[in-house]
């Protein structure tokens, strides 16, 4: 880790610093994090079965993944990735939401009522001042909500990241910009991206606030996303928080991360595993046994089996349902053309 | 009834509009000194900067920010300073805006107005004074508006605005103050997607929209004066676009031109002629006429003429058609 | 000869080029992994982190500094990684790109080769499987290029790169590995700007470009197995458009089917329609045809089949010209 | 100024650092900043007269027209705005093509064969990566040029100067960013565009060196200018310059500044004036008589009445050369439309 990175759990599972939370809310949240990798881990098999789409592993975020959600209230915004179903699963987006989009259904985007979660963004980039939209329309407004949105560092060199940062600091909004630097834009190594020593360098150049934090430490996650959640929610603000990070598995099921990086590095990361550090602690603390992680990974597993399956049981769209959601009411040309793909067939 | 120029139509329209807490207005320059055009002039001064809001030279930063803001319920009202300047934020346009209803399979939806300032013929610098709408007609799950005259425009943006949909809203730089007509005080609203027939004819159907009204109304006046008797329709909406009503007028007419000051290639004259083509062939008694601009960059002020097309363009195309 | 599929002939064009020192390419991932599509593969080995240069991800940056390369008299070829993600591109594209030449009356100019996979049909994530070729060949000063078949995406891509003005090269993803053709191993260019006449016939004139080619030669098969006799054109290039083979082939058969997968209204088929209908309305025996993808965001897997037009859809809307 | 402003000749005229160049030097500087000024003025007065179409003058911003071009070569790249005028015409480009462009007609854009300046660019913000690709392509061929662009304030708030500035960076091009910190973007405050203190703040965030300096001195623009120059040249990479200057004059002769500021900030400035220090300076080192200040006033305002007489002079475009710059050769489809031009009228 660079200097000046805030770390509270150190990679052996000791601490070095304040938690931020209690032992129960840690068990919580580490619960979370196993979920997240059952499910992270059955995707990636099921996709090799074919059953789903290309797949977007996080493993080895695990720790930004449920920890930059963690302060947030239940009707918070979250705008994030194709590599956030974990951060979106946390945050209350339902896990055959995940599956129906990984299985190329519309129906995965619809978010259930009260739950201020976006569909993931699969362009990088455009996502972020979405998040700024959102919080000053409830700074506007006066709703006491946060917009959390999370991206990777490949995203920070697109010019739609400078102008959500630049309108984050001039309209002052509750924004967390939430960066995991997991060192790879696909192939692209962290240091081809920005001559930058570290993205959180460019905080002070848009007049922001700017902490770098070890992101497989989920005690510096969660004490980084409170301070900024709440600095955001008492109108104090945005934040950027790089969170270093690395993303263990490929970049998506398509990926062959062979043709550009040696597992030298990848090991050593894996030895800074997120999850791992956590148990560690537990364990010492006795608030960890076997049988509980094994029940919570079945459990885990069982619902991602559930999901899929019930997502394969939902009848594809007919044709006419791809012209039912375009506008509140399709317009009489798509009537007619749908009376069109009626008549002459797909 | 007050005499009022699409300018002040548009600014009057947005007055109203503003009486609603959840609409904001954003853009550059639109607050302090009420925009280029002055449409929005007055608007911070009476609604405050909390609602018509300065934003720095952004454009993808305004309509990202204004996506956010409409998915989060509110009405913003996008403004760019002109047609050319609004390329930086074609991707959210049309990753974002025109997606996120289908996305969400109706869960979140941006019910948000783009104001657009577009077209030539006031000897501009380069990039103020294209017409592109195509590049926004032929994006799935936008709408296209285009006025042509006060009392549409004011009407047909309260309705961009109320609508549950975002609204690309394009207004024609040289109608701004090219005309004044009496529009109701009131507010009101004017149907998006319908077609207007300015002028009967029983000889050709013109078909245009926007700025090229004006000499297309001209083109018919000098048409009857020599015997043809034109059909005028002003399209108001390019998406969803009236059908009926052209293919109505045409397979009445058995002629068609249209007329546009975008390029040639792939404008929406191509689509309109394409339709007519699909639904009246059998009325045409000619090949319907493309009056367009030409497939070039907008020629700066010495030379714009020769790209604009002008009255006798439209005539001469439309004598054409009568040749036939 | 040998045997390639079409990202082997491309790779081929483009290692050829890469032999010239002023040629270089750029974009994301296209050095390491040698690209999403494998289409650039080995080429840095050979050529060098200098030559093939992996870029941020930035689409906009891709295109200036390409262009800014071009100006200075490199020979650029840029590489999108999908046409979904090319719009933050397209004001780069639209007001410098394709307009220097004009802007500095040939003083500056931009030989640039932008490359973008486009299309549909592999059941891709949202954004993966657009077709807006329509936004580029509404572009004045832009050439607009789609080979379909490995031969000829070697000697476009060849052209293209020799072009002293700015392309878009759009590569179809299905086709990529769909068919493997012998492709002359020696450098060879096929000329920009001219059709090719697939298949001759003489009921019908089948008109479709890229990825839709498949479909339409299977169609034509079909339709030939029922007594129809249909003329197969590939435009290949989209800009400019090969006019003369297109009306000279309506005129001799008197009907036409324009396919693609862009969706409807203001699709390059709507150029297609409206210049057969001013250029050959009176051999016209029935409608053209526009056999189309919709106006709606291209479905994700399970419902994508609804969107892109199959060989029926291509086969029904020839019988149905037949029948008039 | 803000603190760690480079000032070398104060508002005064005194001295208050180490002259970057010698006392010849300076009164070509500044021979060139009269010129300059006398252009800007004459032009604004003939847009009122009709006979140029809108015109953006730089009066208060001389100093950075003529200081960042003056360590240029002949032939290195300068990549500029609608407001840099004076600029460009001291790198080489004619005056009679600044007029040209400025009446609307297209051959104002010709730069003459071995001066590299290109025309100016009307969209804010999209112009500096091209002085990126320039820069780039000087680096790969090793000409040894470099590529200076200019642009505003404002236009740090666009995505593509994040893009230029990182791009530059991670390729290490011999680039040099040159902003005119003016104050405003037409009638935005330079307070309004971003939250951070300072543009020169952003200079990290792309491990790119950032200097700021006081922009109406002739004197700490040309030794920044020059380093930055050389540094490019010796293949040290970018420099990004804050000039810290200010619009005297309005946005365009189209805007009424009135509406958005007062004068009392605008007079201020005007006693900072860039060329007033410089004469004073040059004044107390037996440099300068109002003779010669009156000679070149003379003769730069008749170069503009002549050009813009040769302007007027010119024939327009006939309808068939709007086709003619489109292509290399004009295609099919454009002949054919040029026909039916030439057929049925404008
Ligand atoms: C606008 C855009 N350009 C390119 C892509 C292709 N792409 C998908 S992911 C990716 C890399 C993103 O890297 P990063 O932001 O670090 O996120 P990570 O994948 O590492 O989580 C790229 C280039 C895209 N999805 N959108
Ligand atoms: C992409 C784009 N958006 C908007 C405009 C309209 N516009 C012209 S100048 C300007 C302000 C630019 O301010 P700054 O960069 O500080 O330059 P200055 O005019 O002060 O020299 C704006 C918004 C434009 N030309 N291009
Ligand atoms: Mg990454
Ligand atoms: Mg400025």
């Amino acid at each position: 880790m660079p200097q000046d990175t805030l770390q509270i759990l150190a990679p052996n599972g000791e601490l070095v610093g304040d938690p931020p939370i209690d032992l129960d809310r840690i068990r919580e949240l580490y619960e979370a994090m196993v979920v997240a990798r059952v499910y992270d881990r059955k995707c990636t098999a099921m996709q090799k079965q074919g059953r789903l789409a290309t797949y977007a592993p996080f493993e080895g975020q695990e720790a930004c993944q449920i920890g930059a959600v963690a302060p947030l209230n239940a009707d918070d915004w979250v705008v994030a990735t194709y590599r956030d179903a974990g951060a979106m699963w946390f945050a209350g987006y339902p896990m055959v939401n995940l599956i129906l989009g990984r299985t190329g259904d519309e129906r995965g985007g619809k978010t259930p009522e009260g739950i201020n979660v976006l569909p993931p963004s699969i362009t990088v980039g455009g996502h972020m001042i979405h998040a700024v939209g959102t919080a000053w329309a409830d700074k506007l407004q006066d709703t006491g909500r946060v917009s959390l949105t999370m991206f990777g560092d490949g995203a920070t060199s697109e010019g739609d990241f400078h102008e959500a940062m630049n309108f984050a600091g001039v309209f002052d909004t509750p924004t967390v910009f939430f960066c995991q630097n997991n060192g790879w834009a696909i192939s692209l190594p962290f240091e081809q991206q920005t001559a930058a020593e570290s993205l959180v360098d460019k905080a002070v150049g848009y007049g922001m606030r700017g902490v770098r934090i070890d992101g497989n430490d989920l005690l510096a996650v969660v004490a980084a996303a409170t301070t900024a959640t709440e600095d955001a929610r008492a109108g104090r603000g945005p934040t950027f928080i790089e969170a270093m990070t690395y993303r263990v598995g490929p970049h998506t099921t398509a990926d062959d991360p062979g043709r550009y990086r040696t597992e030298t590095l990848t090991d050593q990361w894996r030895a800074k595993d997120p999850i791992d550090r956590v148990r560690v602690y537990l364990e010492a603390q006795g608030q960890w046994t076997e049988a509980w992680e094994a029940g919570i990974a079945q459990a885990a597993s069982q619902q991602v089996e559930d999901a899929v399956a019930e997502a394969e049981a939902l009848e594809p769209f007919t044709g006419d349902e791809i012209f039912s959601a375009m506008f509140a009411e399709p317009t009489l040309p798509l009537l007619d053309q749908r009376e069109m793909l009626r008549r002459d067939g797909p | 009834m007050t005499e009022r120029t699409m300018a002040q139509a548009l600014n009057a329209a947005l007055s109203d509009a503003l009486a609603d807490p959840s609409v904001v207005l954003l853009g550059e320059d639109v607050g302090m000194t009420g925009g280029v055009f002055r449409v929005t002039d007055g608007l911070r001064e009476t609604f405050g900067g909390d609602r018509v809001i300065d934003t720095p030279v952004a454009e993808s930063g305004i309509i990202g920010a204004a996506f956010g803001m409409a998915v989060a319920g509110m009405r913003p009202i996008a403004e760019l300073q002109f047609m050319g300047f609004s390329y930086p934020g074609y991707d959210q346009i049309v990753n974002h805006v025109s997606r996120i209803r289908n996305r969400s399979r109706h869960r979140f939806t941006a019910p948000l107005v783009i104001r657009i300032p577009y077209g030539g013929g006031i000897g501009a610098a380069e990039h103020h004074s294209e017409s592109f709408e195509t590049i926004y007609t032929h994006v799935p799950g936008l709408k296209v508006v285009v006025p042509s005259r006060p009392i549409d425009a004011k009407g047909l943006l309260a309705s961009a605005i109320a609508d549950p949909d975002p609204v690309i809203f394009l207004e024609p730089i040289r109608a701004y103050r090219a005309i004044k007509e009496d529009v109701p005080d009131a507010p009101y609203l004017t149907p998006i997607g319908v077609a207007s027939i300015e002028r009967t004819g029983s000889d050709v159907t013109l078909i245009a929209y926007g700025a090229m009204m004006k000499e297309t109304r001209q083109a018919a006046e000098l048409l009857g004066a020599n015997g043809v008797d034109a059909e005028v329709i002003d399209l108001r909406t390019l998406v969803p676009l009236d059908v009926e009503t052209i293919v109505a007028s045409v397979q009445n007419t058995g002629r068609a031109v249209v007329i546009h000051e975008a390029p040639r290639t792939t404008g929406f004259g191509a689509e309109i002629a394409a339709l007519i083509g699909e639904k009246a062939l059998y009325s045409l008694k000619a090949p319907v006429e493309r009056v367009t601009g030409w497939d070039v960059v907008v020629p700066l002020r010495r030379a714009e003429k020769h790209y604009t097309p002008g009255v006798d363009r439209i005539v001469n195309a439309t004598m054409r058609t009568m040749e036939s």
